[in-house]
């Protein structure tokens, strides 16, 4: 209500002053977005994106700042704590929950017109919501499959890519016995999105992150069954040497240089690969099962502030840059997954293989929770899973400890 | 007065609000947004101490300080001894040692990180093209190794600073004490027992009380290569602090941390003081 | 034993540590003249396929590098002066004048340099947001000379009670103020301390991140080391062929003000012996 | 020219005092030397009379005018320090000038006034070097030509010569002393040689622990020692002095040394009551005699030979003595001799308070 009446008065205002001083330069609104970097290109994209919008825009002024993403959640702390937080800011879905329990995020289901927020994949919108309220738009969604290099794949005589784990570790088995420093293939063991190359496993063998009971789902039977199939890798030394040094770079660049049967990555990957992997012949599959098919489906969020005094015009700047053409040419450049109905059905998905593939496995998608504090309880399982991964515990002593820890938090939370 | 005054109101003006803010965050409860709350009495410092990471990560900080400290003042000493004698290219060596200081140890640390990747780093190139068997041998996979990479470059990017104060310390004893010593029968090992080390120790004690801060309070060489992984092990106060306050949004109990690593650097100063205090007591004497 | 002799036996000694600082140099020289499909590849070779200087003027004219450079250098002069500004009378009073609780200011310094800008960098951009003063390089200008100052009080200090204090005192005895004393005599004398001290700085500030990066948040603002961090910080990949050429780049001039003025900086840090 | 006037002087640090209740009145054109040991307060009054140093309390004046809070630069006095202080980063003939450019001096008053300098003080060949390249006495003579150039109330010297040899230090005495009579300045003259003091000195002041012990002019002193501290701090070698008994008998004076003498009559003594003093004499006052029938014996310590003068060293009951003499005297190691002197020569002092009696 109370938003809405503040919409109205600023547009009217604004619109007052456009029409008496049509062109002058005070009445503009300046907006301040703020976009992380997902590759050198991001900030580059966004920048083009809002000359065109302030070309076509006089009234409003869109300034982008863009930011490397390992430091954007101190800034955005920093900043909103400093009161100088932008109107619009992207982040991690799974920091949003927290910013917007505290407060410093606006809901911004009154702003967006129904028919826009019609215009989205249904599952990505849902991810932004919680407690009633849309804090943001999924600015960026992937799914994630099975990259397997062909080259490998025939030097080692396997015919075609693997759908059961037990499959990938005989695929995984043959490729590392090639000798030539090449490895079968590669587990993640730190930094960011350790605990995602888990999940893989763990939905595909039918557990979860939440058990039935609302509790922590990492120590159960699926969760160790789930750990025990990485873990038989490592140890068969299939993957490649030393997991808990390795991260998402890492597994990529090796996969790359060809020195890697099998990754599990998203849609991305693919424009690494070809600018640095030029020589790689690479096909993508679903990712490997033992009872149950899934996928890990990440979305990034752009959220309006709530210190915003121009939403309504953040929000415009927003439906601009959700427009099907702006989105496309996004998605073609960074590798991410349509989060547009009226992209999901554009050739540049449909029929490239190596995007089709993730298409086709968004309604198999499954989310991390949006906790304000999943942060933390990831952080406790990736300190577990490195320990497991080196051998130093047993899988199910380490994930007893990560879901003690999962739960406690929940328990202090209540 | 006048004088000091500029200095005193720069400082207090720039550090002494964000050290007061520091303090006040660490005894109140704190959105993740730096929003203060309820106050909180010591609940922010007891959540730190109950937490086995930190106490964990107090510990790898002491290993992590004297290690570098230690090993710097054991590498310095003999690189200043040598660069204080005159020899034949001494300027260029003297660059050459200098050169690590030239580098932020934010870089320095992406750096190195590239140098010991396990398939592409040009260490295991090079140690592979030697010979050794290091064809792609994943240095921070285990967390000893990792600790002991990222003490090694700590060291590095401290011998520079470490170095030039020493050999300001070298360049400072009168040749004539040598001359006296020698004539007094004196070996070079004796000489350098007796006359450099003595001499020496009053600069030894500035790089000292200064590395330590300095290391101690190091972030991005760890928080690059290693990100206080695997598994915490390589996690020091700050990284830990860090971790707490922007990644996990525990903005107080990351100031209760800071709070505590302060505490721990005072103690450390005083003690410092009495110690260096009783000596010159003895020295008196 | 000869020169020669004892030269060879120095570099001897010296080489095991030199090679370690040079290592990283190579690898950067190395990598910076790659192209970015010639970094992960599968027969890893020293030597570039051809030496490609194509990063360097993309840094430069892409990405922006030379401003970043300048906004670098800039931040630098700025902070060196300005702490030098305030550290030189406060180092003079110090060392010359009686200043009451002249212990407890110097432990003040001493604390402030105790802890991390980083654990009080929330506090620190509050207090510039505050202000008004975020985006602009007066700020970080501002927090690198504070957080800088103490160091430089402190080897100021230590140099300038090297100089003796007759040399003053006869100076105001020939009718000088204390302040033309100062500049005609006293600053002239610990000139070389006091340039050692501004390298100390501008070193210091040229390299320094957490600061510059929460201050500054336009990009036609940013330092270098924060550019570099941000060919880093890139969510799916590390553009390792720029950031090589960039850290290089930054680092050469700082590497030939080492060279060129090495001389002066280890005379300067002796701590006595102006006769 | 200019009198300066010390009334009532005290310099305090905390509850340490340094100087003491000091009053100097100093002529306008005299030559006063403060002399006294080291720690005596002698360099910190000197440098409260030039402004370098707080007052605690009393008043300086220059002129009949109080200076106290007026600050170095503005007293145009002109001092030579210890050490010279000359600026390193200037040249002699810069060094020279710079007074005279601090005070706005044109270029060409400037170089005139500094080559009248140069040819006072054979600097002529000098001015283009940097102070590290001139030696000791050049080096002191630069300080004295910067203070000269530009004509002060007063010279202010801090122990000008102690950084000298022995011959050059001799020779500046006298030069100095011959620019004193030439120029004609008031000068204060700081030191804690005596022979400087005597050689140098229109009027000596003598300081003892922050206090003025004597004033007076060489002679006055050396003759007429107030107390015991001036008469055993001028004169070389130092005064012998014993522990003495001064009585009445038959009218006249007496004095016995506790030493074991017989009496000694005193002709020039007012008899007194009995009372225990302390009797002094100039080792050029004694002779060595045969032990036969003299009052006053010693034993032989050692006996030294500058050339032209002999020092005989000698015990005299718990005291050692010397005698100095023109004669070569061939004596040895532990020979009993017997000590002469003519009582007119004797110094008494009141054993109690240490003052001339």
């Amino acid at each position: 209500m109370g938003n809405r009446f503040l919409a109205a008065l600023v547009i009217s205002t604004a619109t007052a002053a456009a029409l008496l001083h049509s062109g002058s330069a005070w009445a503009t609104d300046t907006v301040r977005v703020r976009v992380a970097e997902y590759s050198a290109k991001t900030g580059p994209f966004f920048q083009e994106l809002a000359k065109k919008f302030n070309a076509a825009n006089p009234d409003i002024e869109v300034q982008i700042e863009h930011l490397p993403w390992p430091e954007m959640q101190q800034q955005l702390v920093s900043d909103i704590s400093a009161g100088t937080a932008p109107d619009v800011s992207h982040m991690a879905t799974r920091w949003m929950a927290g910013f917007a329990k505290d407060g410093a995020l606006a809901p911004i289901e009154d702003l967006m017109s129904p028919a826009f927020a019609d215009t989205f994949v249904p599952t990505y919108l849902d991810l932004q919501k919680q407690d009633g309220h849309t804090w943001g738009l999924p600015i960026a969604a992937s799914a994630r499959g099975l990259f397997y290099n062909k080259k490998l794949f025939d030097k080692a005589g396997i015919a075609k890519p693997p759908t059961t784990w037990d499959e990938t570790f005989e695929a995984a088995k043959k490729i590392a016995a090639l000798g030539d420093g090449v490895y079968g293939i590669g587990v993640q063991g730190r930094d960011l999105d350790t605990e995602g190359y888990w999940f893989y496993s763990l939905w595909t063998h039918g557990g979860s992150i939440l058990g039935p009971d609302g509790k922590s789902g990492f120590a159960s039977p699926e969760a160790v069954l789930a750990t025990n199939n990485y873990l038989r890798m490592i140890k068969a030394s299939v993957t490649q040497p030393g997991v808990t040094g390795a991260s998402r770079e890492d597994l990529q660049n090796l996969f790359a240089a060809g020195k890697m049967g099998m990754v599990l990555s998203g849609p991305w990957f693919n424009a690494q690969l070809a600018e640095q992997g030029k020589d790689v012949e690479y096909g993508i599959s679903r990712i490997p099962v033992a009872t149950t098919e899934a996928t890990y489906g990440v979305t990034d969020t752009i959220a309006v502030l709530e210190s915003s005094k121009v939403k309504p015009q953040a929000m415009k700047f927003l439906e601009f840059i959700f427009n099907k053409e702006n989105r496309l040419e996004f998605g073609k450049l960074e590798g991410f997954v349509p989060v547009l109905k009226a992209e999901s059905t554009e050739p540049f998905f449909t029929e490239n293989p190596k995007m089709s593939v993730f298409l086709e496995m968004g309604p198999l998608a499954k989310f991390a929770p949006l906790f304000p504090r999943w942060e933390e309880m990831a952080d406790g399982l990736k300190t577990e899973l490195s320990r497991i991964y080196s051998g130093e515990v047993s899988a199910e002593e380490g994930l007893k400890q990560a879901a003690a820890k999962m739960d406690a938090i929940l328990a202090e939370d209540e | 007065m006048i004088l000091i005054a500029p200095c005193l109101l720069l400082s207090v003006a720039v550090i002494g609000y964000p050290i007061f803010d520091v303090i006040r965050m660490s005894l109140f409860d704190v959105s993740r947004t730096g929003m203060v709350r309820e106050f909180a009495g010591l609940t922010n410092f007891v959540k730190a101490f109950a937490d086995p990471v930190f106490l964990q990560a107090a510990r790898q900080t002491f290993v992590w300080t004297v290690c570098v400290v230690g090993g710097t003042l054991l590498v310095s000493v003999p690189i200043a001894l040598i660069l204080n004698e005159d020899f034949y290219g001494r300027t260029i060596a003297r660059t050459i040692v200098l050169l690590p200081w030239a580098i932020s140890l934010a870089m320095t640390a992406v750096v190195w990180r590239y140098v010991v990747n396990g398939d592409f780093g040009t260490l295991n190139m090079t140690l592979a093209a030697l010979g050794l068997p290091f064809e792609n041998y994943p240095w921070l996979a285990d967390a000893r190794m990792a600790f002991l990479i990222e003490i090694m470059v700590g060291i590095l990017v401290s011998v520079p600073f470490t170095v030039t104060i020493l050999l300001g310390g070298l360049t400072s004893i009168p040749e004539s004490l040598y001359e006296a010593s020698a004539i007094d029968g004196a070996s070079s090992t004796k000489k350098f027992y007796y006359i450099t080390m003595p001499l020496l120790w009053p600069f030894m004690q500035i790089a000292l009380v200064l590395n330590v801060i300095y290391v101690f309070n190091s972030f991005p060489i760890i928080w690059i290569m290693t990100n206080g992984g695997p598994a915490n092990r390589t996690d020091i106060l700050i990284t830990y602090v860090y971790k707490q306050a922007f990644a996990f949004g525990k903005l107080g109990n990351a100031a209760a941390g800071s709070v505590v690593m302060f505490a721990m650097l005072l103690v450390f100063a005083i003690v410092y003081l009495f110690l260096t205090k009783a000596q010159g007591a003895r020295n008196d004497v | 034993m000869s020169k020669a002799k004892k030269s060879l036996v120095c570099w001897a000694l010296l080489s095991p540590f030199l090679v370690v600082v040079l290592f990283p140099y190579a690898t950067m020289l190395s990598t910076s003249l790659k192209q970015k499909d010639e970094i992960f590849t599968f027969h890893r070779t020293w030597l570039p396929r051809d030496f490609y200087l194509g990063n360097f003027a993309e840094l430069i004219f892409e990405k922006g590098f030379g401003r970043a450079l300048v906004n670098s250098l800039a931040i630098s002069v700025g902070a060196t002066v300005l702490s030098l500004a305030v550290a030189i009378p406060a180092a003079y009073a110090l060392t010359r004048m009686r200043v009451p609780a002249k212990g407890a200011l110097t432990n003040y310094l001493l604390i402030t340099q105790m802890i991390s800008p980083i654990v009080l960098i929330v506090g620190l951009f509050r207090m510039f947001a505050y202000f008004g003063l975020v985006n602009s390089l007066l700020s970080v200008i501002i927090a690198h000379s504070a957080f800088f100052m103490a160091f430089a009080v402190w080897m100021l200090q230590s140099y300038f009670a090297t100089i003796p204090k007759d040399l003053e005192e006869a100076a105001w005895m020939d009718g000088a103020s204390r302040f033309s004393a100062f500049v005609r005599v006293f600053l002239p004398l610990c000139l070389p301390g006091v340039v050692v001290t501004a390298i100390f700085t501008f070193v210091n500030s040229w390299n320094e991140y957490a600061m510059s990066l929460t201050l500054l948040r336009q990009v036609s603002q940013q330092t270098a080391p924060v550019q570099i961090a941000f060919l880093t910080g890139t969510l799916y990949q590390i553009e390792w062929h720029l950031i090589m050429a960039a850290t290089l780049l930054a680092s050469v001039p700082v590497a030939i003000v080492f060279a060129s003025i090495q001389r002066y900086l280890i005379g300067g840090m002796a701590l006595g012996g102006v006769k | 020219m200019a009198s300066i006037n010390l009334t009532n002087i005290r310099k305090q640090y905390g509850s340490l005092t340094i100087i003491d209740d000091i009053n100097i009145e100093i002529e306008d054109r005299e030559f006063v030397v403060l002399v006294g040991p080291s720690g005596c307060g002698k360099s910190t009054l000197l440098r409260m009379i030039a402004g370098l140093e707080s007052i605690s309390g009393g008043t300086i004046a220059i002129d009949g005018k109080v200076v106290n809070d007026v600050g170095p630069q503005h007293r145009d006095l002109a001092m030579v320090f210890q050490t010279y202080a000359l600026y390193p980063h200037m040249t002699t003939a810069q060094n020279i000038g710079f007074p005279l450019k601090l005070r706005g001096a044109s270029k060409d008053e400037i170089d005139r006034a500094i080559a009248g300098v140069a040819n006072t003080l054979h600097l002529d060949a000098l001015l283009d070097r940097q102070p590290r390249a001139l030696s000791g006495g050049q080096r002191q003579r630069v300080a004295m030509g910067r203070a000269m150039v530009r004509e002060p109330r007063a010279f202010l010297f801090d122990e000008p010569l102690s950084n000298l040899d022995a011959k050059l230090r001799h020779h500046m005495r006298i030069e100095l002393r011959q620019l004193h009579t030439s120029l004609g300045a008031t000068s204060i003259y700081v030191t804690h040689d005596q022979i400087e003091a005597m050689t140098m000195a229109d009027r000596i002041v003598v300081m003892n622990r922050g206090k003025v012990e004597q004033v007076g002019t060489p002679l006055e002193l050396f003759d007429k020692p107030a107390n015991v501290f001036v008469a055993g701090f001028l004169g070389s070698p130092t005064i012998n002095l014993g522990n003495a008994t001064l009585y009445a008998a038959d009218g006249s004076a007496r004095l016995e040394f506790d030493a074991g003498s017989g009496p000694i009559d005193l002709a020039n003594v007012a008899p007194s009551a009995h009372r225990d003093v302390v009797a002094g004499i100039r080792p050029q006052h004694l002779e060595v005699v045969s032990p036969e029938g003299a009052k006053l014996t010693g034993m032989v310590d050692l006996v030294e030979h500058t050339g032209c003068e002999t020092n005989v060293i000698l015990s005299v009951g718990s005291e050692k003595w010397t005698v100095q003499s023109r004669n070569r005297q061939h004596l040895t190691q532990g020979e009993h001799v017997g000590l002469v002197f003519d009582p007119i020569n004797l110094h008494l002092f009141a054993a109690e308070t240490k003052e001339r009696i």
